[in-house]
């Protein structure tokens, strides 16, 4: 199945090579567990281009982050075609309501998602060293270290965002490749499974739980740049001296300022993609500090970010009538 | 000054006696808890956790377990060169008559304590030289690191298995590579093989334990045997430098190898070579201290000027100019040396796993290819 | 210098002259009578400036090491540390790590003729070198300065041109557009100098300035058949550690804050790396 | 920096119960002070010749005073430090009087409050830059929107004052409610005798331009330099050739057209000038009406119509006015008493409103100024007032006083009795709320001079009762349910904002109340001015008024217009946002939040985007800065680093 | 990481926030809540000593990361007030700071920190009683919830801390 959505892929992107600038995509590489995203421009490059459960990166990013180099889009170029799973894609609807993006200068080949693998899952079943390659076979990945073949179920090594998820399917597309996805949740319980968790245990315990876990943050700012809506990059205020919110010091109030910086920049932008938490080095649940937030804008405002294009990110609006929000 | 790391006499390797002892694996902790005594000892562990989790250097802490089966997530170069560290204390000092003047008092009292990393790597301590080469053989020497490198030791463990990701033979080191380590620690079946590689390593092993019997020093000797002849990774880096110069303005190439890139710093700081530093002043009131702390050349800021001008604005010439630093610039500051130790620790935790062995290995090719 | 290459040695700030409504000029001493009757450098050399609680920058000391009364320092308002020196006072104290860098190969210019270009505040570094050769006026040959300046009151050091001017100098003043009461050359620092035209021959042509005005110097001096090695600037990079070892500063394999800053053409062509 | 510190003693005031000594002495072991001591009065001449001494003698770059509240003395401090040369901006002040030494007795802990507020205001002017205001030129042209009786005073006051004005009225006629007045308390003045000459005034100065029938559209700009969309609602008349003759009234088979000018008791024709007096006198054809625009076959006042004035086909158009300052004074609406079913109103005819039995004593009113009931034309002999008909009851979510219901009511029983000399009539009242100049003695006359028997209390219900109705209600004083039977009922109907307020205000970009009046400035200190510099208000549009009071307003407004107008060109107020292009992302949020439209887009070489703030636009909330994500957008004197010096004092 | 940091060890000197007080920082419009507090010191209105006010413009200035700041770093409570919504001098500012505030507020103790050391409120210039209320209500509550850790506290074996995700 796979194997024929990768064919269709080709074939599509081949047609519609020559009207784009060029085609984002994933492609193999060395880490058998993860793609790399990939830039393609010409049509013999088309095959480097994969699908499956280990396309881990939102590609949404690289259209406000474009490749290599930061000139702003000339007005009469070509639309950069872009491959989406169903979480990239309310990425994609985030910088397009925000106005990063122009519909009309993406083209979407949307991928209807069944999850995606979390390499460090895998990690607690094998050691990683050993990891000579992984492909699928059905709904099973089978791992091949250089001994017998280790079979284990996809469920077992998804991601954590992909537990909760509600929109396998790209919320917003040109062409689809593929069967249609069953999301794995329907109510924001599911969804937010972790945040409750969290939620449940008493204050200190929470506070000891996020000073234990950030006190591992090395401010690589990963999180910050894989997130497609963190959008100031290098002009983020934690580097910077004027504004000066953050020292360079190493303490744990400075790792959590940072964090929250980041949460309060993303509250009611966040479309929950889980890229921070997927790039952090130090393995850091750092994509539920957002959850909560889509969690409190989800209930409080009943807004959910990524679906419409046309709606005004909840932050950035009032309603005069909510006395009692 | 001139103090230069190479020339301390202590890590010269005289006509030693072959000191060895083995410690059982269900004795490790007892000794390393003898070894804390005697010395200040970092150890590889979990920093989380999950056993699969993230692992660093930290200090030992008693019941604290050491993480031997991987590499460390993190490099041990923190013990050298802390993240952040204080550089010099300031004082505003008022004048008790209540004049305006003002005196400042400075102070860089610093302290350097000897220092045991045990459970070291040989890509770890390999990546020293290149730190001694900038830190301790320039023109000038920096006191912070060189005054701890003089104090601190490294128990070297011989590496049993590479990942795909290691290229440590393809920088000049290997995975029995005992160059700038002071112990060696071989991991056999029921513990491990500690042998003393210089004359106050020896001490340290005082009363630590038996010399290992005949079947664990042969198979101790085996396995070292079969790491040495172990080469790990195929790079070419033959004539690196050179290459680097001819792809430098050749944007596209940079396009290419770069697109995929964050400019996070990912890279930098789980990187054993890279070094490079900031320097910012912090003040409460009339105290304050001048501190250094990791930087990145990926970040913007890094480079950013007081007009606003930025050599390397954009992610394309901040990769290019790390992969110049490690493969062409310091190579052609001092004889051919390269910035990398081939841990491969940047590859494993790049988010979106870029190669620097594929962006070397193809700095030398004529086209544009990949 | 003490063993601590961080280690500031502490100064006194002894006069402050605003020399436009940016740029100030600090004179200091070091606290270390000692040491500051002992201090050498050479003309282009630089210092780390310190305002302790906000940081450090580096400055050309513009002062020559012919003048030892004190070092200057000129200081144009951009960034968070200047801001603070701009707000110092004669009697504060500041930290001075000093002198860094390469300076000048004045001895190799010993013999020729001189062109000094300088914009702005890109007349600092090239002050300390010109004082220099008015004090050692014997050594050297014709010397022509093209300073120009948006403005007259964008001019730096204007209280010494009469001096320059008595040193033996050939002292061509320029601003950007007419301005009453100025009675020197009007026009682009460019325009100037191929309007001034100075002989290429045993001449060496060192320039400062903004970006965008050494860009046409440069082409500028081509045309009147200067080659590389002839000429010479100075250059701008963000430091933080001065001695070569954090990092930031490199062009190729060169640090500005220990290679440079000064450097002749065809030295910058060959480093290559980021400008 | 060097900075100095004054502490007040502020006489005892701070003094008592802080140690001011203490405070300047630590205050002077803070980093980059270099100067601190304690005042008796430091606002006074003395204390402030001290501070520019300091300032001399001491090279002092900036100050800071702890003393009384910055909303009392900043400006004092501000003038005193600039005169000693250092920019105004350079300056901060610690409450320590309101926010510490009145509010707490324990001497130990307010100095530590005082000293700790001394040390976060010297954290913030760390960071304080030099700050100056622009020059932007004035528009001498003022807008006046709503042509009641305030807004004809202050056309009227500017207009003499050599002021272009541009007045806007949405009726057809100006002169707001006050034309439909029949007289006015508590001199029983004719109100159209009084506001007449007014409205041909208005009509009459040639600096005066008059928009009836139109509407605000939009309003752009800034103070000084307004740009102002008009919409001129279609008449179906060209006013320009009208000349009001009234022949086309006369001829106009549609006679059942609603009389608004009349409150609704007569009916009007389709094509209609509403009262004889009115300004600018000219018809207006009723589209609800009128034949021709039913689609039957009419136009006859088109062929009757000497000038041709008649156009069908007419649409609204836009007209554009730019204008330097604006004077709001859109007046009120009065409550629907509909809402009070137990008054029976809409279902028994002889229930009216106030402004209804204005109308009926008025002489060119339906009536002919006979007080005549409307159900059947009968006279009527007892006529019941009752007050408070939306006013005072929170239940209706009128919890305010409407304040001339007391005073009109006195005057109607006077009138009526005038009128109808056996008439009785009562009044049911809560409170009589005659607080002006001879309005008590006004309302006493009418109790005894007049005979109108005051009753106090609540009126229960109103029901039929043959041709008449009966009145039952609660006299309070005396304890006793009262009955009257009445011919006549009048609700004195309260007063609410006008229709439309709100949306007007967002044009105007000023705030209003939760009722729709609009907010003033200060409610004492600046009560003609707005929050939105170079808008005003005149009238009742900011709460219920009188008409004195609202002609008052009016002249205050038009005052402030021309003292603003008395400057070719006015300073900008330099704390406001500002941009550092360097770090905008030109993400646009800032233009998404603006309260004030101050900020745009502005294009930089190569394509590239930036945000701009208009610094005249600008009102300094500072939205725009909590927003913006890279902090490109800074508030200037409320910088981020100025509010987290102020915080990190705290937390040090 | 924490273990090569002196400062971010240094366990929180609570005898020290004992001695001194309690800390709140107080962020005030300037229109209404500002006056509002000057107006209870002009009457005189007794007031708990545990605030110092920041002044800011308006509510809608108000970025939530300042109470993430103060509160990280110590402060032991924060109180911002304004002008009542519809009043604001700025006709909105706090209706964007009222969101932002009550979806902070949500948020805080998500991240281990009490929420009950923030509070927002609105008060009028004319309210000075209100504003005695306020003061006196939020400083008591500051008071018995006692002062600050903050998250400086060394957070002690990281392995022992089980993140219950996956």
């Amino acid at each position: 199945m796979l194997e024929n959505d990768r064919n269709q892929l080709h074939k599509l992107v081949e047609e519609a090579l020559p009207e784009l600038d060029m085609m984002i995509g994933w492609a193999e590489s060395c880490d058998p567990l993860q793609t790399t995203p990939v830039f393609i421009r010409d049509a013999k490059s088309i095959s480097k281009l994969t699908l499956g459960p280990f396309c881990s990166q939102n590609l949404a990013g690289y259209l406000v982050k474009p490749p290599a180099l930061d000139a702003p889009p000339k007005p009469d170029a070509k639309p950069i075609g872009i491959c989406v799973k169903g979480c990239d894609s309310r990425s994609l609807v985030a910088l397009i309501q925000e106005k990063f993006i122009t519909r009309d200068r993406v083209r979407i080949f949307g991928i209807p998602c069944r999850g995606t693998v979390d390499f460090r899952k895998v990690a607690q079943r094998v050691p990683l060293a050993n990891v000579k390659s992984a492909t699928m076979e059905g709904d099973s990945l089978v791992i091949d270290d250089s001994g017998t073949p280790l079979r284990l179920d996809l469920e077992e090594v998804l991601a954590r965002k992909c537990l909760g998820c509600r929109y396998p399917n790209p919320v917003i597309q040109d062409v689809v490749i593929g069967q249609e996805a069953k999301p794995r949740s329907s109510s924001l319980a599911a969804t937010y499974r972790d945040v409750a968790a969290m939620d449940a245990k008493p204050l200190e315990e929470r506070l000891a739980f996020w000073q234990s876990e950030l006190d591992r943050c090395i401010r690589c700012y990963a999180c910050r740049n894989a997130c497609p809506l963190c959008v100031c990059q290098d002009r983020c205020i934690v580097e910077t001296r004027e504004p000066r919110w953050l020292t360079q010091r190493v303490g744990i109030p400075e790792k959590f300022l940072f964090h929250f910086i980041h949460a309060m920049h993303l509250a009611g932008r966040c479309t929950g993609c889980g890229e921070c938490e997927r790039v952090c080095p130090m393995d850091i649940p750092v994509t539920l500090i957002k959850e909560k937030l889509n969690k409190i804008m989800e209930e409080m405002l009943g807004y959910s970010a990524g679906l419409d294009p046309e709606a005004v990110p909840p932050l950035l609006t009032f309603n005069p009538g909510e006395t009692e929000i | 000054m001139k103090s230069g790391v190479n020339k301390r006499p202590e890590l010269k390797r005289g006509n030693l006696m072959a000191v060895k002892i083995f410690i059982a694996a269900d004795r490790l902790d007892s000794v390393l808890e003898k070894l804390a005594t005697k010395i200040d000892l970092w150890i590889p562990a979990l920093l989380k956790g999950d056993k699969s989790g993230p692992t660093g250097f930290v200090p030992y802490e008693v019941g604290k377990a050491p993480a031997f089966d991987r590499q460390t997530t993190l490099p041990l170069k923190k013990v050298l060169l802390p993240q952040e560290e204080t550089l010099l204390r300031f004082e505003y000092k008022k004048d008790p008559e209540g004049a305006p003047k003002t005196t400042i008092a400075l102070d860089d009292h610093r302290e350097a304590r000897p220092t045991l990393v045990f459970g070291a790597r040989s890509c770890d301590v390999r990546a020293l030289t290149t730190l001694d080469r900038v830190f301790a053989n320039g023109p000038y020497v920096d006191p912070y690191y060189v005054e701890r490198r003089k104090n601190t030791f490294f128990a070297t463990l011989v590496c049993k298995e590479n990942d795909v990701k290691c290229f440590c033979s393809s920088v000049g080191g290997g995975p029995a590579d005992m160059e700038g380590s002071h112990l060696k620690i071989v991991q056999v079946d029921d513990g491990y093989v500690v042998e003393a590689l210089t004359a106050e390593a020896q001490s340290l092993l005082d009363g630590l334990g038996d010399a290992p019997d005949a079947a664990r020093d042969a198979k101790a000797a085996e396995m070292v045997k079969e790491a040495s002849g172990r080469r790990v990774g195929d790079v070419d880096t033959q004539g690196c430098a050179e290459a680097f110069r001819n792809r430098f303005p050749q944007t596209d190439y940079w396009v290419q190898m770069v697109s995929q890139c964050l400019s996070c710093g990912v890279c930098t700081y789980v990187c054993p070579t890279c070094y490079c530093f900031s320097i910012t002043d912090e003040v409460e009131n009339l105290k304050g201290e001048r501190l250094r702390s990791w930087d990145s050349c990926m970040f913007y800021h890094y480079t950013l000027e007081a007009s606003g001008h930025n050599p390397r604005p954009t992610k394309l010439e901040r990769y290019r100019n790390r992969v110049g630093h490690k493969f062409s610039y310091i190579p052609e500051k001092y004889e051919g040396l390269l910035g990398c130790c081939g841990c491969g620790r940047c590859i494993r935790s790049c988010p979106v796993s870029i190669d620097i062995r594929q962006v070397v290995g193809h700095l030398k090719e004529n086209t544009n290819e990949q | 210098m003490n063993n601590n290459p961080y280690l500031p040695e502490m100064a006194t700030v002894q006069e402050v002259i605003t020399e436009t409504g940016n740029i100030r000029t600090l004179r200091v001493t070091l606290d270390n009578k000692e040491r500051m009757g002992q201090f050498d450098f050479r003309p282009g050399q630089v210092g780390q400036l310190s305002v302790f609680g906000t940081g450090e920058s580096t400055f050309v000391i513009n002062s020559p090491p012919t003048r030892k009364d004190y070092l200057q320092f000129s200081v144009m308002k951009a960034g968070e540390v200047t801001a603070r020196i701009h707000q110092l006072n004669t009697g504060d104290q500041v930290g001075i790590r000093a002198p860094l860098g390469n300076g000048f190969d004045f001895e190799a210019m010993k013999g020729h003729d001189i062109l000094f270009v300088g914009g702005g505040i890109g007349m600092a570094p090239l002050r300390t070198l010109l004082l220099y050769m008015i004090d050692n006026r014997a050594d050297y040959g014709d010397i022509t300065v093209i300073y120009g300046a948006r403005s007259p009151k964008d001019m730096c050091y204007t209280y010494e041109f009469e001096e320059w001017r008595a040193g033996g100098v050939n002292l061509v003043l320029t601003v950007d557009a007419e301005f009453p009461g100025w009675k020197e050359r009007v026009g682009f620092v460019p325009t100037v100098l191929s309007e001034v035209a100075p002989s290429p021959s045993n001449r060496i042509a060192i320039t400062c300035g903004p970006p965008i005005m050494i860009k046409f110097v440069l082409f500028g001096l081509k045309e009147l058949g200067f080659e590389d090695p002839q000429i010479i600037t100075t250059l701008e990079k963000r430091m933080k550690c001065g001695i070569g070892i954090c990092g930031r500063c490199n062009a190729g394999s060169k640090y500005v804050c220990l290679d440079g800053p000064v450097f002749s053409y065809d030295q910058i062509r060959a480093m290559g790396g980021e400008m | 920096m060097r900075i100095g510190v004054f502490v007040c003693n502020c006489g005892t005031n701070i003094a008592g119960t802080v140690d001011t000594a203490k405070v300047a002495s630590e205050a002077l072991a803070f980093a980059d002070v270099v100067y601190a001591t304690n005042y008796m009065y430091t606002c006074s001449e003395p204390g402030q010749q001290e501070i520019q001494r300091a300032i001399g003698e001491y090279g002092l770059q900036g100050v800071v005073v702890a003393a009384c509240s910055p909303r009392m003395h900043e400006p004092t401090f501000r003038r005193a430090v600039e005169k000693a040369g250092l920019n105004k901006y350079m300056f901060e002040m610690a409450n320590i009087r309101e926010h510490v030494s009145w509010i707490g007795n324990d001497r130990e802990a307010n100095t530590r409050k005082a000293v700790d507020l001394v040390r976060m205001a010297v954290g913030k002017l760390r960071f304080n830059q030099p700050l100056f205001s622009s020059k932007m030129p004035v528009n001498k042209r003022l807008l006046v929107i709503g042509g009641g009786v305030a807004g004809i005073q202050a056309a009227l006051d500017c207009a003499d004052g050599g002021v272009d004005v541009v007045m806007v009225e949405r009726k057809q006629y100006i002169g707001g409610k006050m034309a439909q007045l029949d007289k006015t308390f508590p001199t029983i003045d004719c109100s159209s005798c009084i506001l007449g000459p007014k409205m041909v005034d208005v009509s009459q100065k040639e600096n005066i331009t008059l928009y009836a029938a139109s509407e605000i559209e939009s309003i752009s700009g800034y103070i000084g330099n307004f740009t102002v969309e008009i919409r001129k609602k279609t008449t179906y008349v060209n006013w320009d050739a009208c000349t009001g003759c009234g022949a086309c009234m006369e001829k106009c088979p549609a006679k059942k057209a609603e009389d608004y000018f009349n409150e609704g008791l007569g009916t009007a024709r389709a094509i209609n000038i509403p009262f004889p007096q009115a300004i600018p006198k000219k018809a207006v054809i009723d589209a609800q009406f009128c034949r021709q625009l039913n689609g039957k076959k009419c136009g006859v006042c088109a062929k009757i119509c000497p000038v041709k004035a008649i156009d069908f086909e007419m649409k609204d158009t836009i007209v554009t006015e730019k204008v330097g300052a604006i004077i709001a004074a859109t007046g009120y609406d009065l409550f629907d008493h509909s809402v009070y079913g137990e008054y029976g109103a809409g279902r028994l005819p002889d229930v009216i409103t106030g402004i209804q039995y204005e109308r009926i004593l008025s002489a060119s009113g339906p009536y002919g100024g006979h007080i005549r009931r409307p159900s059947d034309g009968k006279e009527p002999t007892e006529i019941v007032f009752i007050s408070c008909v939306g006013s005072r009851d929170q239940s209706v979510g009128r919890p305010y006083c409407s304040g001339v219901c007391c005073m009109y009511i006195a005057k109607q029983a006077i009138l009526t009795r005038d009128h109808l000399p056996e008439s009785n009539s009562y009044v049911f009242y809560m409170d009589i709320r005659a607080p002006g100049k001879n309005y008590d003695e006004f309302v006493r006359r009418a109790q005894e001079e007049y005979g109108v028997q005051y009753i106090r209390g609540r009126v229960g219900k109103i029901y039929q009762r043959g041709d008449r109705m009966v009145v039952q209600g609660a006299d309070t004083l005396l304890g006793v349910q009262v009955e009257v039977e009445a011919d006549l009922v009048v609700l004195a109907t309260g007063v609410e904002s006008s229709s439309g307020a709100g949306e007007l205000a967002e044009k105007l970009r000023i705030s209003y109340d939760q009722y729709g009046f609009y907010m003033e400035s200060h409610p004492k200190l600046r009560p003609v001015e707005t929050n939105t510099a170079g808008v005003y208000l005149a009238g009742a549009c900011q709460g219920p008024k009188d008409i004195p009071s609202s002609v008052a307003q009016g002249s205050a407004a038009a005052s402030k217009v021309q003292s603003l107008f008395a400057h070719d060109m006015i300073e900008t107020n330099p704390q406001v946002a500002l941009v550092n292009e360097r770090n905008c992302i030109a993400c646009g949020k800032c233009i998404q939040v603006c309260p004030f439209g101050a900020i745009q887009w502005k294009e930089l070489r190569g394509g590239i985007k930036k945000a701009e703030v208009l610094p005249s636009v600008c009102q300094g909330c500072g939205v725009c800065n909590a927003t913006c994500p890279p902090k490109a957008v800074q508030l200037q004197h409320a910088t981020d680093n100025q509010i987290l010096a102020e915080v990190n004092e705290l937390c040090a | 990481m924490t273990d090569s940091s002196p400062r971010s060890s240094a366990p929180a000197d609570e005898t020290a926030a004992t001695k001194q007080g309690i800390k709140i920082v107080g962020f005030l419009c300037n229109w209404c809540s500002y006056g509002g507090a000057d107006t209870a010191g002009v009457c005189r209105f007794k007031q708990p000593t545990d605030l110092r006010v920041v002044r800011i413009p308006c509510t809608g200035r108000m970025d939530p990361l300042f109470i993430a700041k103060s509160l990280i770093y110590g402060v032991d409570g924060v109180l911002v007030s304004g002008c009542h919504p519809r009043d604001c001098h700025y006709a909105v500012g706090n209706f964007y700071a009222r969101r932002r505030m009550e979806a902070f507020k949500a948020f805080l103790p998500f991240m281990g920190i009490d929420t009950q050391r923030f509070k927002y409120t609105w008060v009028s210039a004319s309210e000075g009683q209100q504003w005695q209320k306020v003061v006196t209500e939020f400083s008591e509550q500051i008071h018995r919830l006692g002062p600050n850790p903050g998250v400086r506290l060394r957070s002690g074996d990281n392995s022992k801390v089980s993140s219950g995700l996956r």
